[in-house]
């Protein structure tokens, strides 16, 4: 029972209680610096990972019965630091939000933990009933999330919406892991893969699978299934959606990687196919649909979608290298979509509004936010010297190795796509006259946190070695 | 003689009509009744599947579930009042403020 | 042989450096933004020049190599290294940045963001001409394509007829940066395409290239990759269907950005053609180089007739550039020796000339606030100095002798005749149609009566206003008058290019049979 | 003997000499008149000291011609490209002329342009002619030749527009570099098809003269240079001659080109640059002498330009354009005596027409200058008022007639003894159009010079400055004719014909005599004749409506035809439907995407379960 | 014997109770006929020998689940549901043929792969609490500490929402 392996989640649940404490015993005026609280902890538990680096490799196993149902692998550790890092941009973007949230604001930051701690549990996941638990843990939080304007009517509808697709979604993958558990008479990943070895997959299996695939193609926002992203992304409270964006999107992938890489290994030519089939249609989906935006956030939903049809890209290629490119991809993914998010954010109170148009002139108004802005959808259109440019690269080339070039071809027009729709942002920002004409004030903290992101762009698109090197390592089943 | 395929078939049948339920009635609460119908029919196949594997960890799994499902419907329960009250409608397809 | 000090390297992080330095100046201070892009450009351009003097004519090949190995497992390294050819061309760009950042003294507002992007865009050509590893290739040939959205977003201007728009900066802005994405990302399938199947396992072009020789990739897969490399670049060196974002991006760009935009960016693609598509894929490029001659004797011809019948001086100069780029390509196409040095050399004086050209049209753009030629008219008068270089930049661009173009275009035609004889006759042709509307457009622009409202117009008085000007024409007529040492270094690395190619026959007969390794 | 490094000096020096006044200028004395005036003029002087030091060697025998002094331009291992000068009897001459003819005129225009704005401009352009035409003379390869002949282009643009605040002189500057491109472009193409002949190994593929020359009889018969080609390249360079010295087809720049300050006109398209062309033929002769038909239709282009250029001339009232017809018309003479053969002819003609033509010019020049008015019926009764104008304009008249004792007699006569000797019917055209030069030059003399001066016509002699060079060159249409030219040119002259003499001074006295009669008898009215013979009078008038065609080519076919239609195809086509369409039609594509989001949760709901029917239909695939 | 009786009973009842929960007009006959489905699922359990599983269902789902959905419905007193605008009908429409096929293909995968496997006779221990509950605490301990804050987090999201602020009247 090795419980240093499960040290973070176990510190993270302490930290829920706490929160849970804290918020009863405020009183409404120190509620604002609630965030505060919530910043240390997600610093402390970046204390505890560190701490756990020895105990890299082993597994926890309550009582040795049988398979270990959680696993601390390197895989497992190194995306718990993106979740760590997604955690502590997406607290430091809900200061501007306390205003709006209003009395509830320390409920926000609880649920928030318990969205942290779906995903750190979901990093380490090796059973399918601790995945669909792990998932249902941070999906329920962000229901309750993107329903929390309760004032606000679009917040209710993304809420419910999120709602009812999740149910469904999870429905879905309940009865999918109900059809692996019967073919095989075990959830845990290591039973699975040996069941699956010989290559061959009983038709149930096969039924199962897929299932399980919609499920967490719903978390990715895949194409058959991304309906609901567009509508929540415009409703839901801009943190939220930037969490949504970035750790719901990871988490998933994560679990796809580790499902697809380890699992279903020996089956990989059925679901490469499949995944590059999604992938091509998530892409255009995507880039075209967001063609004639005018809401911001929901121009970054599109895009997001967009993203995740790369990210299908580098998982259908079944390749050790697809598997690196995709993590580089993430890693890439992460910095720029929070940049965008962070001023979005920001830029929201002062812009009044999420129209594109409130966005005219914000290069007059406020030079850093318009660069954040500006270096953040560039990286995602995929433009040296930033971090997507890599990312997508690789993606590219790692599709190329395994000769699927009708995809490449795909991925590159939607490269030139997506530039047009990030462009026309840029182009209210620089090219249009200011609307109005007060300089927006940002402070020192956001100020802080806008460089660093910029920074992480420009070193992640940059100094490519260190990352790769470590991915490989990490991406090791 | 009652087969382990009879169940999955029941089964599948319940899982169907929740879905039925989830895309043809307007009302939210019934779609939430359709989706507890949904999580009940996968009950039904994790205990048969225990039961052929003669392996109780299927019906630990169904405990699972069931909490899951219980969760669900208090939250989903909490949004439809709140939409009640706000929204001042029930009806799922009259919601569409958020759209292309 | 990596020298002590990395010559290029420096040359490259110059203007990088002075456009990181750019972001500290306040905005207020436009003078010290001004100083810093004059400084970082005369350091490149001095280095450039000590570069085309000092490189070792006997030994060839690239020198003053700079590799710093970056992505081990993938084989990409910061591999910098200049040969005859790309020295040449990086002194263009120096020239061209230089006198492009003292023409953009006119810019008033927005000072020190206009220079921030125009270094950016300087450095990613610097970064094209001396990388020689396929992905910083791209990297660099990407960071130079997108700081001309906001360059003509921002400081461009609208293109108008009679008065009436005909299309906005915007939208031209909007147009060249997709157009010249689009073109990028094909050329980047076919990069990684050919990464892959050339099985080295690195970017490296060197490496590459002696991979290549030892166990070269079979006919049918370059006859496959070559297009899409050719395409992909022939976007951006305006290769005839794909040249319309040319001419709409020069009108609607302020004038320092197009003198580098027509000068430099366009060389980009034929460089990149040179260096990457026929250095990697010699069986390919003998294949489908005879349709590339044939699409750039539209080039010529079309673009000349186009540009004939153009109003706006900007867009008669852009069509224009697309009709000389089209010599260029005629030069590549051609494989051999004379035709090579002639397209290197006429990449080099033809960027000057339009370079010039531009700057001209931008005072007079500035001093007039039109380039609709039936609005101008008689500015000899008020503008001598502009005037007498307007001549200048129209005589050289007509290939009169005492330019470089005219020893360019020669070398071209003599190179060309034997491969593509009715291509050579239409580039004469080509020649006649080019003085047509250059000499309509200074006719229309700077002879004639005054009309009243241009009285006012000021000439490039001080020295140092003249100074950009009297640079590109001196060098013009340096390369004209004594082209011998700028041939010579060419052609220390063009004669070894082509002989790498097989003739014609061998290649046919290559892919109809099993291709067996040479 | 006098060799090596000092007649290798005067070979440069007499090359560059003007070259080095032409930079001199802009940078040393932009705003200064006399520094611009006096370096341009040494410009000219020294190089015409060079050529008279080297013809005083030739002639006293220390100094054996042809003398070839080369430096490689350009050094390919496939092409080497020298640049050098060739110094032979013939480019002796000719640089003889250019330079001596040159220094004339460069002193008369600092009268002339006295007090003109773009003074040092000017000069600075001259000098760079002066350098040009020096090119094309001192040339040793065709490719030289060509640098020259387009670099004489460029400067006959510029000068001919200096005064470009004129529209019609802007005009005239672009129509005559225009018209010169064009004939350089089967010019250039000449070059290219002897060069690509020169040999069949493509290292030793060269445009040399001499190696030419050697090469042409070995290259025919080894039939890699066929009859055909050779015939075409013949025909290609010819193409260049007619441009530059203003033949039949392409003449039209030059009358034109009078919208120039007079001393160009009188320097380029009197003595020099026009003459480039005919120095061209009979520098190459040898290409020319394997290609009979070629030397054929040269013969007819140079007769029928001479015959109908001089009818021209009777009808124009400018004084300028009157002299520029009667160059067109010589130059035609010029052509015809290469057409038959006797390219020494055409050379002696050249030289002797240098003299007087320039004479004429810049007595007209000075006319102007002294009446500010160019129509000669305006002009009357100039003996009186301009002496020494109307003397040596005298002179020059009665030179270009061909009055026997002065050189134009002479040399026409040789040219006319050719005709005479090889076809009938050119031997007619030409003594026709000696008769009808003698008419309109009398013509010319009687309005302007002679009659009462109108009344307000208050004319004043010119300075000094401009009469001197006047007294010098009228000196040298005179003596011209005894400088036993043809002998030093290497065919000394043939026995003197007298029947032909005898027919071309009928010719002259019958044109001479008609043409007094009418202008200053005024025994037959000039209006009668023109209303008798209207439909002829119309058309020389519109000079055969040449330009008319051309103008209607370039507005119409050019501008609108062609390059509208381009510019349609452009705009509509490849901007429009091309980068326009794809663009229209991906946000086509997003709108229809965009519909998809119906904003309904249970639209949602069907969407999710279709594609998992869509995955499970995948997958059975897979 | 009996078992067959039994099996085709619940079953058809329990395929009937859905039925109506999805056609019946008023939200309280759905939630009513839930009720029943559930009855005849927990009896399905006790045929399949889950014994615990049965009773959960009966007090969780039967007890709690059901319980809280009628006395929201009580609480937003809802009235018959109006008929939908003929516009959504093509809508449902769809969605009922796109369950059907989906469930077509469900029961034609689940019938293909699972022929014949019988079901065993019940050995006496499996369905039992202790068994159950010895499983539960050791190999399956981090879900179930894991669904403690599951539930925690759905409690709190729940009471923030639909808690009446007056702030939020």
């Amino acid at each position: 029972m090795n419980w240093p392996t499960v040290a973070v989640e176990l510190a993270l649940c302490a930290g829920v209680l706490g929160l849970l404490l804290t918020d009863a015993l405020l009183g409404p005026a120190k509620k604002q610096a609630i965030w505060k609280l919530a910043l240390a902890g997600v610093l402390v538990l970046g204390g505890v990972l560190w701490w756990q680096r020895p105990w890299i490799g082993q597994s926890f196993q309550p009582m040795a019965a049988g398979q270990a149902m959680f696993v601390l692998d390197p895989f497992a550790w190194t995306f718990k630091w993106l979740f760590l890092l997604t955690m502590l941009v997406v607290i430091l973007m809900t200061r501007v939000f306390t205003r709006q949230a209003g009395a509830n604001i320390g409920e926000f930051y609880l649920l928030l933990y318990s969205a942290l701690l779906g995903m750190l549990v979901l990093a380490s996941v090796h059973d399918l009933l601790l995945l669909f638990i792990g998932l249902e843990l941070l999906t329920f939080s962000l229901y309750v999330m993107a329903a929390y304007l309760k004032t606000d009517a679009r917040s209710i509808e993304a809420g419910l919406k999120y709602l009812i697709l999740g149910s469904v979604s999870s429905g879905f993958l309940v009865y999918g892991i109900s059809l692996l558990y019967g073919t095989v008479g075990a959830t845990d990943f290591a039973t699975l893969r040996d069941a699956f070895a010989t290559g061959q997959m009983p038709l149930l299996a096969k039924a199962g699978m897929l299932l399980v695939l919609a499920g967490l193609g719903f978390k990715v926002a895949a194409v058959p299934f991304h309906l609901w992203v567009p509508d929540v992304y415009e409703g839901a409270p801009t943190p939220v959606v930037a969490l949504l964006s970035v750790g719901s999107k990871m988490a998933g992938i994560v679990v796809l990687l580790r499902l697809l890489y380890s699992v279903f290994w020996p089956v990989q030519a059925m679901w490469g196919g499949i995944l590059a089939v999604l992938s091509a249609a998530t892409m255009l989906y995507g880039n075209l649909a967001a063609i004639p935006q005018t809401n911001i956030k929901r121009l970054l939903g599109y895009s997001s979608i967009g993203h995740a049809g790369y990210l299908l890209m580098g998982l259908s290629t079944a390749s050790w290298f697809g598997a690196q490119a995709v993590g580089y991809y993430l890693l890439a993914y992460l910095f720029s979509n929070l940049a965008a998010f962070f001023v979005v954010v920001t830029a929201s109170q002062a812009v009044g509004g999420d129209r594109l148009e409130d966005y005219d002139g914000l290069s007059r108004r406020s030079p850093l936010l318009a660069a954040t802005l500006f270096v953040g959808l560039l990286s995602l259109a995929g433009v040296p010297p930033l971090a997507g440019f890599v990312g997508k690269l690789l993606v590219l080339l790692a599709t190329v190795e395994s000769g699927r070039l009708w995809l490449v071809a795909i991925g590159a027009v939607n490269v030139a796509i997506s530039l047009y729709y990030y462009l026309q942002v840029v182009r209210r920002m620089y090219l249009r006259p200011a609307v109005g004409t007060q300089p927006l004030v940002v402070d020192p903290l956001t100020r802080a946190a806008l460089i660093a992101l910029i920074g992480g762009i420009l070193l992640v698109g940059i100094v490519q070695e260190p990352f790769l090197r470590a991915l490989s390592s990490a991406i090791r089943f | 003689m009652i087969t382990l395929t009879h169940y999955l078939v029941l089964s599948a049948l319940l899982f169907t009509i929740g879905l039925a339920g989830i895309m043809t009635r307007r009302n939210v609460i019934l779609i939430l009744l359709c989706v507890e119908l949904m999580f009940n029919a996968a009950n039904l196949a994790f205990v048969a599947f225990a039961k052929s594997l003669g392996d109780p960890s299927g019906q630990v799994i169904v405990f699972f579930v069931i909490t899951v499902a219980a969760a669900e419907v208090t939250v989903g329960l909490a949004i439809a009042i709140l939409m009640a009250r706000r929204l001042s409608t029930l009806n799922a397809d009259e919601v569409s403020l958020l759209k292309w | 042989m990596p020298t002590v000090v990395p010559v290029l390297a420096v040359l490259l992080l110059a203007p990088a450096l002075g456009a990181v330095l750019l972001c500290a100046v306040p905005a207020s201070r436009a003078d010290w933004a001004r100083r810093i892009a004059v400084a970082a450009t005369s350091v490149s351009l001095a280095l450039a020049v000590w570069i085309v003097f000092d490189y070792d004519r006997a030994t060839g090949g690239y020198q003053y190599e700079v590799l710093i190995p970056w992505v081990r497992p993938l084989g990409i390294g910061f591999h910098l290294g200049v040969d005859g050819m790309s020295a040449v061309l990086v002194l263009l760009h120096a020239l061209c940045s230089f006198t492009g950042v003292l023409i953009s003294y006119a810019i008033k507002e927005r000072v020190k963001e206009y220079y921030i992007f125009y270094l950016l865009l300087i450095t990613g050509v610097f970064g094209v001409f001396t990388s020689l590893d396929l992905f910083f290739f791209y990297f660099f040939y990407e960071m130079a394509v997108i700081p001309m959205y906001p360059l003509i977003g921002i400081w461009g201007s609208d293109v108008k007829e009679h008065g009436v728009v005909r299309f906005s900066k915007e939208y031209a802005a909007m147009k060249l940066t997709i157009y010249l994405t689009a073109g990028a990302v094909l050329a980047l399938t076919g990069l990684l395409w050919l990464y892959v199947s050339s099985g080295a396992g690195t970017f490296d072009v060197v490496a590459l290239q002696h991979h290549l020789s030892a166990f070269p990739l079979d006919a049918r897969r370059q006859a496959m990759i070559f297009p899409l490399l050719a395409v992909g670049f022939g976007v951006i060196a305006p290769l005839w269907p794909f040249h319309s974002w040319s001419p709409i991006g020069h009108a609607a760009a302020p004038s320092a950005v197009s003198m580098l935009h027509a000068g430099v960016l366009m060389k980009l693609g034929s460089y990149a053609i040179i260096r990457l598509a026929m250095g990697l894929l010699p069986d390919g490029a003998v294949m489908w180089l005879p349709w590339v001659a044939a699409l750039c004797t539209m080039n010529i011809i079309y673009g000349g007739l186009v540009a004939m019948a153009q109003k706006d001086l900007k867009l008669i100069i852009g069509y224009s550039s697309s009709s000389h780029m089209g010599y260029v390509l005629l030069g590549i196409a051609a494989l051999t020796p004379l035709a090579l040095d002639g397209a290197v050399l006429l990449m080099f004086a033809h960027g000057l000339m339009t370079a010039l050209a531009f700057a001209l049209v931008g005072h007079v753009y500035d001093e007039t606030h039109t380039r609709y030629l039936p609005e101008l008219g008689g500015l000899g008068k008020s503008l001598p100095f502009i005037a007498t270089c307007g001549v200048i930049a129209a005589m050289a661009s007509s290939s009169l002798p005492g330019f470089g173009n005219f020893v360019a275009e020669l070398l071209v035609i003599l190179g060309s005749w034997d491969r593509y004889p009715l291509q050579a006759i239409l580039a004469v042709l080509g020649i006649v149609i080019t003085s047509v509307y250059m000499l309509r457009m200074v006719r229309g622009t700077f002879f004639g009566t005054l009309p009243q409202t241009f009285t006012h117009a000021q000439d490039a008085q001080t020295f140092f206003a003249r100074l950009p000007y009297l640079v590109l024409v001196a060098v013009l007529l340096l390369v004209g008058c004594w082209p011998r040492p700028l041939i010579r270094l060419i052609d220390v690395s063009a004669r070894p290019f082509i002989s790498t190619f097989a003739h014609p026959e061998a290649i046919r007969m290559a892919t109809t049979t099993s291709s067996q390794p040479r | 003997m006098v060799t090596g490094f000092p007649v290798a000096l005067a070979a440069w020096t007499l090359l560059l000499a003007p070259l080095a006044a032409a930079a001199g200028i802009p940078l040393l004395g932009l705003h200064r008149k006399r520094l611009s005036a006096s370096l341009a003029i040494g410009g000219l002087l020294v190089p015409f000291a060079c050529a008279c030091w080297l013809l005083l060697h030739t002639l006293q025998g220390s100094l054996h011609l042809p003398l070839e002094v080369k430096v490689s331009w350009l050094l390919l291992p496939d092409l080497a490209i020298p640049f050098g000068v060739l110094i032979d009897p013939l480019s002796l001459l000719m640089s003889l002329i250019v330079t001596g003819v040159g220094s004339a005129i460069f002193i008369y225009s600092t009268g002339y342009m006295a007090h003109d704005s773009g003074y040092s401009r000017y000069f600075t352009m001259l000098s760079l002619f002066a350098f040009s035409m020096l090119t094309i003379v001192l040339a040793n390869n065709w490719l030289e030749l060509f640098i020259g002949w387009e670099l004489v282009g460029f400067c006959s643009y510029a000068l001919i527009g200096h005064w470009f605040e004129k529209p019609q002189a802007a005009d005239a500057g672009k129509k005559a570099f225009l018209v010169n491109r064009v004939a350089d472009f089967g010019f250039m193409l000449g070059i290219l098809a002897l060069w690509a002949h020169s040999s069949p190994l493509a290292a030793e593929r060269t445009l040399n003269y001499q190696l030419l020359q050697t090469r042409l009889p070995s290259l025919l018969q080894s039939g890699w240079l066929s009859h055909e080609t050779l015939v075409l390249t013949g025909l290609l360079i010819f193409c260049g001659v007619l441009g530059k010295s203003a033949q039949m087809p392409l003449h039209v720049w030059l009358p034109d080109a009078m919208e120039g300050p007079t001393p160009v006109s009188a320097l380029i398209h009197a003595a020099t640059m026009v003459a480039a062309g005919v120095y061209m033929l009979c520098r190459n002769f040898w290409l020319f002498q394997g290609a009979p038909a070629v030397l054929e239709t040269i013969a007819w282009v140079g007769g029928a330009t001479a015959f109908f250029s001089a009818a021209l001339a009777v009808v124009e009232p400018d004084l300028k354009r009157i002299l520029a017809y009667s160059t067109l018309s010589q130059l035609g003479y010029m052509v015809m005596a290469v057409g038959l053969g006797g390219h020494v002819a055409g050379m002696y003609h050249l030289t002797t027409h240098a003299f007087f033509k320039a004479l004429l010019f810049l007595a007209a020049g000075s006319v102007i200058h002294g009446t500010r008015r160019q129509n000669i019926r305006e002009l009357g009764g100039l003996r009186r008022s301009m002496p020494w104008t109307s003397a040596t304009f005298f002179i020059g008249a009665l030179a270009l007639c061909g009055f026997p004792a002065l050189s134009g007699f002479f040399s026409k006569d040789e040219i006319l003894v050719l005709a005479h000797e090889h076809n009938a019917l050119l031997y007619w055209i030409g003594s026709v159009t000696a008769g009808l030069t003698a008419f309109y030059a009398t013509r010319a003399w009687c309005v302007a010079f002679l009659g009462q001066a109108p009344e307000h016509l208050h004319a004043h002699e010119s300075p000094p400055v401009m009469l001197i060079p006047l007294v010098l060159l009228s000196v040298l249409s005179i003596v011209g004719g005894y400088l036993g030219i043809p002998a030093f040119l290497g065919e000394p002259a043939g026995a003197f014909h007298w029947d032909v003499a005898a027919t071309s001074l009928a010719a002259i006295a019958t044109g001479a005599g008609l043409a007094w009669l009418i202008y200053r008898r005024k025994a037959i009215a000039a209006e009668a004749i023109a209303r008798r013979c209207a439909w002829l009078h119309r058309l020389l008038v519109n000079r055969y409506f040449f330009d008319d065609v051309y103008t209607w080519y370039v507005e119409q076919v050019q501008q609108r035809l062609i390059a509208g239609a381009c510019a349609l195809f452009e705009r509509f086509i490849i901007i429009g439907l091309a980068v326009n369409g794809l663009a229209w039609l991906t946000q086509l594509a997003g709108r229809a995407i965009r519909r998809v989001q119906t904003g309904r949760v249970q639209g949602y709901v069907l969407g999710f379960c279709c594609g998992i029917i869509a995955l499970l239909y995948l997958a059975g695939r897979f | 014997m009996a078992e067959t009786i039994f099996f085709y009973l619940f079953a058809g009842l329990a395929l009937i109770a859905a039925l109506l929960v999805v056609t019946s007009r008023q939200p309280v006959h759905s939630v009513l006929s839930l009720l029943v489905a559930m009855f005849c699922l927990a009896s399905l359990f006790v045929l399949l020998g889950a014994y615990v599983i049965a009773a959960l269902q009966i007090l969780l789902y039967a007890g709690a689940v059901l319980v809280l959905f009628l006395f929201v419905i009580m609480l937003l007193n809802l009235d018959r549901e109006t008929l939908a605008r003929t516009r959504s009908f093509t809508l449902r429409g769809a969605g009922t043929l796109v369950a059907l096929a989906l469930g077509m293909s469900l029961v034609r995968i689940v019938a293909r792969a699972m022929a014949g496997r019988s079901v065993p006779p019940v050995p006496e221990q499996t369905g039992t609490v202790e068994r159950l509950a010895q499983l539960l605490f050791t190999k399956y301990l981090l879900p179930f500490e894991l669904t403690s804050f599951l539930i925690l987090a759905a409690i709190i999201g729940a009471i923030t929402l639909a808690r009446l602020k007056d702030s939020d009247r």
